[in-house]
Order: C-alpha cells, then structure tokens, then sequence
C-alpha cells in the first residue's frame, strides 16, 4: 500500500471541525473512543445537511421545477463523489442504501435468493460482523445452499488454508468478507480472496464499514464484485450507506425494494424495472443524507485517507504498547503491522461493562459487548470485550486517559 | 431575453404547433419507437434510405409529448434529410442542442434528445452496428422497441 | 382572497418557520405547491437534527457510556412520539424505516413470502401509489397468489361494489390501500375495507403516507393491521419512515433485513431474532433521522392535526373553484368535501412538462408527470396530469398565482 | 457521593465478590436459567419451597456477568428468602431496585433486573401462572430456559 508524501493529519486542529467533542462528561473532557461503531460529524457536513435543507430541498428526478433540479443535483452529484472516492467505474454502479447492512442484504435477497440452490455454497469468515453473516446463513438456509466460515488462526487472523477443503464441498457461489474487521482490526487479504472466489466461478462480496472510513478504497484494486460501506461510520449522517457492484451483475439482477422510481412501467399485469441505479432505489430516496455523505468524503478528501490510515497505525500501536502495561489485562488481534486503530481487551476480574462504566465517569467512551461478532466471541471463548478504536480527530492524550481509567478500574475491583 | 422567452422562444413554439415530418411511413428502411418514462412521451421515427442505401431521403416521426421534445424531433427531421445515416448514426448530441438552442435542465434535456435516441437505434438497428458508448444504453432508457 | 371559513392556523405566520419559503425563484417568490411528493422543513426540525449531532450524538442500545444513552433516549423518545401520534397502543409496535415504501416491502417480504400461496388473493386499489401496488403484485407473483384490483368510479372514489365479486375468486388474504390519493387526494373508507379484509380473514395494510402529514390517523379507529408513512412527507428528514404493525402480527413474523442490532443469539448453525422492533431494524438505525422525526411531529402536534386539515379542506375548495375559471382545464379527482389539499389537472393542448416549466418560471413549483400511479393514468386515459398540492404554510395568493400561471401558459401556446 | 461512588459503592462491590447464595441446587422446586443478550450475562436460578409448597426456603444462583448483575441477584436472594412465593411472583421491580439504591441508566436497568427476571419466570413456570402484564415478553427478553 503507497502511502504518498502527505503530510501528517493535525488532529489537534481537526478536532476543532467537531462541535460535540467540545463537551464535558461528568466533569471531564469527552474522549470518544468509539469510532468504530459510528464517526462524530464535522461542521463541515452539518452545514451542508442544513443548507440543503434551507435552499435546494426537493424531490429528486420528478419535478421539472428549480427545486427538484436543485436536488436531483445534490443527489446525483453525491453519487458521483462516492464513485470517485472507491474508483468505481462509473457513478451508476453506486447504490445508495441505508447502511452497510442493508447494501448487503440487498445482494443476498436480490442476487442471492434467486440464483442459489442445493450443492452450491455460501462462505462467509468467523470474523464477520453479523451484517455479513446473518443475511448469508439466512438465504443460504431458503434456498438450500451450505453455509461455510473460513476460520481464525490464533493470531486474529483469516487463515486461508482452509480455503481448499471447503471447496471440495460443493460449489462454491459467494465469498463475503470484511475488509478491516471491527473487533479486532484485522485487516483481511481481500484482494487473494477475489481471486480465489473467481477461480471458484462465485463473486466476492466485500464489507468495507470499517475500511471505508480509514483507508483508501479502491473496488477496481480489491478485484470484488460488491462493496458495501455506511456513512455514518466515515464521519456523514445516519440513515445512508452505498452498494457500489459491477453494473453487469447489477443489471441482470432482480430489484430488491419495490415501488415509486424503481419501475419502468406499471401495468396490472406486467411492471417493468428501471434502470441501475434507480431499480434498487424504491420510494424516496435518502436525499439530504446522500448529499451530507458527499460532504463527509468531500472532508475525509481533504484530510487525506493516506493521513488517516497513518494517524491510526501510529495510535494503535502506541495504545497497543502502553495499555500492555496494565496489570491483568488480554489483548486481543494482530500486531499493529497489519490492523485498523482499534483495540480489543479484557481485564481480569472486571467485566467489560463495568469497565466501560468506570472509564465513562472519566469521560472516555468506549464499547463493551460482542461488537455483533459473536461467532468471533465463542472463537475467542469469552461473551464480550472492551473495545477502543480511533479516528482522524483522536489524540495520543485521550489513550493515556484510557489507560488511567484502566487502573482505577482494577483499583475498584481490586 | 430572459430565460423563458429562451425556452418557449417563438421557433419551438413554431415546430410545436406545426411539426415537420409528422406522420408515418409505409415500409420504412428503419423504424423504432420509444419513450420517456418520467412522462410517458412517445415517439416512433421512420426512415427512408435512398437507392444508394446510405442516403437519409425522408424522415418522418409520430407522437405525443411536451413542446420541447416534439420540437426537438421536428428540427431534427430536417437536420438529418439528405445526410448519410452513418452520419447521423454518430451525430454527436451536441449539433442537436445547438439548433435547438435553448437552455436545458438535465430533465428536460431528456426530453430534447428522446427523438434522437430513437432515431440513432432505428439506425444502427437497420445496419446491425452497435450503439456508440456515449449512447450505451440508450435504447433501455428509452426503452426503445 | 377568498377563504371563507375563520381560519384556525395562521399560515402566513407558520412561514416563518421554513427557511427555505423566504428565496425567490427566477426573481418570483418560491410558491411551493408540491407537498404532496415532499414537505418542506421547518426550522424547528433543522435545529433539533444539528442539536442531537453537537450534542447527543453516538449509537443506540449498545454503548454503556453517556452519549450512547443520551441518542437512545432521543430515539426511543421519538418511538414513543410515534405512537401516540398514530395512536398506536404501545412503541415497541412502531418500526423505523427508510421510507413508506420500505415499510410496506416489509410487510409484503416478511409476512407475505412466507404466507401467500396458490388459490390466495392480494386485493390493492386502482388509485394506489406504485410503493403499494408493485410490492405486492411481484410478491403475489413469487408466490402464486393471486393478485386483484378494487376499481374506481368515474368520480375517482373506490367502488365497492366490485368486493363481493372479488371475494368469490379465492381466499383474500391482504387488502392494501391508501387512506389518501395522492394522485387525485381522494380520502379512501379504509374502515370499511378493513372490516371487510377482516371478515375475509386477511389483514389489512394501509398505506398513511398522505394521510398522517394532513389529518388524524388513528390506528385503533381504522381497524387496520399494518400502516405505513414516511417523515419526509410531514416536515420531517429524508430517510426515516416508520411501519406500524399489531405486535402479535409482528411478534410472528419472519425479520426482513438481517445484521446487526436484529438478533438475539448468532451461531454457525442457528441464530434467533431479538424482540419487536428490534428484529426488524438490521444494522444502524436512522437515528439521528428518528429524533428529527420527532420532532416534526412535535412540530405538527402544535400546530394541530384538525386545524391542517381544515386549512388544506379550505385551500382545496378555493383551488378548485378557481382553477375552474380556466378555459381548457380538465379536473380529476372528487368532490371537495371527500379530498384532501390535492388538485389534479391537465390543460388542453398544452403538455404538463411545459405547464410545470412555465410555472417555474413564475416562482410556482407544481408537479407533472404520472405521480408513481400509472394503473390511475391508464383508468384516466391520461399519460401524466398536473398536480398542486397544499400544507400548513401554503397560503390562497399562491393559488392566485398558479392560476395566473395557468392564464399564462395558455396565452403562450394559444 | 458523586454518581460514580454511588453506582460502584462498597454495599455492591461486596455483593459482587462475595455473592450469597452463590452455588446450585439438587432437585429444586423451581428452576430458569437466562441471559442479557446485550453482554451475554448470564443467570440461573435455583428456588426450593417449604413443606407448605408456598414459603420459599431456599434460593441459589449460579452465573457470570457484571457487577451490577451479579451483586443485584445475590442482593435478591437475601430479599426473597422466607417470603411466599406468591408475593415474590408478583414483587414490583422497585423494591430490588430500591435495594440496590444507585442510580441506573436504561441499559444497567437490564443488568440490574437479569436475576428478578429470571426468578419470577421460574416462580410463575413452577405454579403455572402467567407472567403479570408489566412483566410480559421477559422470558422472552432474558431467553429464559
Ligand atoms: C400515497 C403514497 N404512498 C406511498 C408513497 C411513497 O412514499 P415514500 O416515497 O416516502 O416511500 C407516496 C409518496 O410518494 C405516496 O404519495
Ligand atoms: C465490519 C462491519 N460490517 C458491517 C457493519 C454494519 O454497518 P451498519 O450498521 O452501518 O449497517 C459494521 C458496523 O457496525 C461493521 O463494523
């Protein structure tokens, strides 16, 4: 991975764009830990969700009115920045969705539903947040099809030697896989499980939530064929993810929601769908947050998903190094040579949420729980973690808070 | 002039009001019908090739729709008679738009080049080419049979 | 002007709340005369969604820290507002969507796949939007049911009489309506029909998203099983709707999207769903989007259900006694004592696009087109129609100009 | 007392190291094992009656999870002991939470009910009544077995 000359992110500085950072709780500066589960937003975006909403609101595609010209703009114009920002062929192959899961499930219904059958297999990884394994043993379990994980070494890490064996167990038909995990921050090899998806004659579906957001992602390098990605989670609102998929596949699928603008023509016999994108985009679409999920990649752009992949390897393994210090504790995942900025711990005796409960009351937010990876739960063998994940606007200073707060939680339970 | 004298300017309104080139054709060289989804507008073209097979002789068109794509169809009749359907096959969308020289939203752009659309398909159809990239598609979106 | 009736809401002042209404469009005032595809917001709505990001922002139900707490009471919160909004007897019968559109995909995936079946009858109306009539005719056709129209009158009210034939060609197991047109802004007896899908044993589903913005709707007093609307629609946000469903329909019925949040318990072999509403709201939640659909009820509360609706019943009469003056108009649609603030229209010899394109130039934004009904086109003998539509802050000189714009587009293609 | 000091004061931190009526039970009158699907806490319950089959004598409880979840059921145990069953089925959730007297938010509610919940479905299992209304849907909630 070339990481240009860029220079450093100034964290310090961008924290400045983030209004929410600026609080107190109980009495302590916030120090939000939990960017993995969902980003905080810059004024950047807010300004731009609240403009559109103030100048240029319309429906989208319908009016032949200033307004609805306005809008559509917006919309499609998020559309295009979306395409750039994965290197997605063409701005149609874009679907906007309402999050990652739903990006998913709309392959899993849409494609998968119709096209699996008896003898053909679904392979999803133990590391899989349930977004891309529920909807996968799901539609594996209508439609006949076996379902497989490819399993974790000790490490944390995808171990593909198992790939061989599950292929002689029938025909192998989707590989879904998470590109950064979000428990541990294992970053997967994606691009050797296209290629081994391929040769099988399956496509390869790629969960990018966590990679979207943190380093620079390019669907035409990963060799997929799906990509799906939340906003929410790279600093834009709630309520808006995308689907990028190759616009053949997408053209011979089936729709998945159905109604107003996804349709051709309707008839009481026969109906007939429109074309990619808007086949997959029924009823009114997320409008205002399309046009703020431009505004989020405009400013992740800016800063620079180089700078923000650095600025997060540096954190983790400086958090890696000095929460090793704290009597007690386990740490879950790779080396920070090949993993995102979050950090997965227990500490012995004190239960993650009573952790999470303690480090609140210093003011630092992080995540206990199964982080909705509980098949990677039972392989880790525990019921939940401490989870602590960084982003562009997180500083060295709020990893030494946690680790504080770390020791007064053993000092309480001690 | 403000934009909408632009628009409804007098030459549109003029095709409106009294198309050039409406009405069918008996055993047509190449003939396609399409539509525009957003509001139903059809329109079906017919083309007559001279003895040379590659001559546009007579082009005529049947419809109904706003004033901007049946006007747009209309002036492009008359650009089109007399030059070689390759020509016209990859005219570019451009030459349209200036005859019609009006200021157009990306909608209504849809409407000025539903007739073109067609036209291009019934060409390349005859002939057995394929759409240029640029027009890819073209005959889905309008769903052109 | 003339509007008869002593006026319960003052809609000049309500303006003022709607940022947006104070720009002027090709150096005319902006007349926003399409609330029917989309309302506008109020500033209200604006300040409490830019309030909850700087403030309140994080994930729902999962983190034990205090803005995570903070963002589930703001979405619970709204839950709740949903509920007593529509009357429903408890929140946790109330699920977030994107859209009505998805609202009614889920009811017609989860409880239709599994249900539907050959000899079966799915019963919509003629007057439906696309949203609820192509989910339920391709699911009818996945399925084998058996898929059947209610017709209309030529006054464009639903006929009746036609149910009694309807019933004798097999077992009615759904009947979905709208409670308004929003094509023509009929109001549609949807107790009489649910009584009827009632003693046919089916459920039924209406579809609110005219209704709920402009009038009362009340669950309980229309009988029905499942009802759908959309935020966007009643001065709420872009990408939030909700679905209300009696729990013991929800309780039984299969999820829809699956992932994270959705689940009780994962495993390689099973996995069991979590709660009503949990189980039907995969991934993260339009939580932001939520919380400013509160507040757009809020918003709509204050000002008063009843008095909207006797604004949009004065708005309407005056429109169509007006519009009446224009030499070549054709109306659709009922009476106005049966309609709610919607008019339908075409001029003779000029097309709707133009209409629409003429009136822009004059500031007024009306919609042309098929309004996502074509089976009502087609009963019409129309390809599109013109369509003005009324709210709170629509007042009568805007009808003055869309009429004077009418007058106008005439003298132009005279 | 700040919030925190509340929350983690001594009374709980005892119970949770050193939880009464931590242990199983042989042959018990009445018996349910659940779990807090947000963390996974999970709590099984043990109840033995008295000769009169009403009083209940005995209560033990086996498990692993949070302070909260884990001192609140050891509390619970102490609270219970002697008292009918009856009464216990039908014991208002305030009178463990006064009990445990600190301030709860939504999500440490869960942990702090775990325990009440998962005695009151043994409880009504074993005499067969229904959960009363303000508790419906918890077996379900707390997957109890
Ligand atoms: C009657 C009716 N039903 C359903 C819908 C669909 O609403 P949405 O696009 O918000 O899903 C609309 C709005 O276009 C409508 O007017
Ligand atoms: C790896 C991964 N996949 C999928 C998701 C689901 O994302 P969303 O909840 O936005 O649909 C998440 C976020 O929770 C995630 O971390």
């Amino acid at each position: 991975m070339a990481v240009h000359a860029q220079p450093k992110l100034d964290a310090r500085k961008l924290r400045g764009d983030f209004p929410i950072l600026e609080q107190q709780i109980h009495g302590k500066p916030l120090a939000y830990l939990d960017s993995a589960v969902s980003a905080q937003k810059p004024r950047q975006v807010l300004d731009a969700l609240r403009d559109f909403y103030e100048t240029s609101y319309g429906n989208v595609h319908r009016g032949v009115y200033t307004l609805s010209e306005r809008a559509t703009e917006g919309y499609e114009g998020a559309r295009q920045k979306i395409a750039t920002f994965v290197n997605a062929p063409s701005p149609r192959e874009i679907v906007f969705t309402r999050n990652a899961t739903e990006s998913i499930n709309l392959v899993a219904y849409a494609w998968g539903l119709p096209t699996l059958g008896a003898g053909d297999l679904v392979v999803v990884t133990e590391l899989e947040h349930h977004s891309n394994f529920v909807p996968w043993q799901y539609i594996a379990k209508r439609t006949g099809a076996g379902f497989r994980t490819i399993r974790l070494t000790d490490a944390g890490e995808l171990d593909l030697d198992c790939l061989e064996e599950i292929a002689t167990e029938g025909q192998v038909k989707v590989v879904a896989a998470n590109y950064v995990s979000n428990a541990l921050g294992t970053v997967n090899p994606v691009e050797r499980l296209s290629a081994w998806a391929h040769e099988q004659g399956a496509i390869m579906v790629v969960d990018a939530a966590q990679a979207a957001p943190h380093r620079r992602v390019d669907v035409q390098a990963l060799g997929c064929d799906f990509l799906a990605f939340s906003a929410h989670k790279m600093c834009g609102p709630t309520s808006v993810g995308a689907l990028w998929g190759r616009h053949e596949l997408l053209a011979k699928m089936e729709p998945f929601n159905l109604g107003g603008h996804m349709i051709r023509s309707v008839g009481l016999e026969d109906t007939t769908w429109g074309d990619v994108p808007a086949k997959f985009e029924a009823g009114t679409q997320p409008i205002a947050e399309a046009v703020g999920f431009g505004a989020a990649v405009d400013y992740l752009e800016e800063v620079g998903l180089e700078a923000i992949e650095q600025h997060e390897h540096e954190l983790v393994a400086y958090a890696l190094e000095r929460m090793a210090e704290v009597p007690g504790i386990t740490q879950y995942g790779p080396l920070p040579e090949n993993r995102a900025g979050i950090v997965s711990f227990n500490l012995d005796g004190v239960h993650p949420h009573d952790v999470s409960q303690i480090l609140d009351y210093e003011g630092v937010a992080i995540r206990a729980g199964h982080h909705c990876c509980q098949p990677l739960m039972k392989r880790l063998g525990v019921a939940a973690t401490n989870r602590a994940s960084f982003y562009l606007y997180t500083i060295p200073e709020e990893i030494d808070r946690l680790v504080d707060g770390l020791h007064k939680a053993r000092k309480v339970f001690g | 002039m403000n934009e909408f004298d632009q628009m409804y300017r007098e030459v549109i309104l003029d095709h409106y009001r009294n198309p050039r080139g409406h009405g069918a054709m008996d055993d047509p060289d190449a003939e396609a019908e399409g539509m525009n989804p957003l509001c139903g507008d059809e329109v079906t073209i017919f083309v007559s090739l001279a003895e040379d097979g590659e001559t546009i002789d007579d082009v005529k068109f049947s419809g109904r729709g706003c004033a901007i794509s049946q006007a747009a169809t209309s002036m492009l009749t008359e650009m089109v008679k007399g030059r070689s359907a390759i020509d016209v096959a990859t005219l570019p969308k451009e030459e349209l738009l200036e005859e019609i020289g009006i200021p157009l939203t990306p909608i209504r752009l849809k409407c000025a080049l539903l007739g073109l659309g067609v036209l291009k398909v019934a060409l390349h159809r005859a002939k057995g080419t394929p759409l240029p990239e640029e027009w890819a598609g073209l005959d889905d979106e309008f769903q052109v049979r």
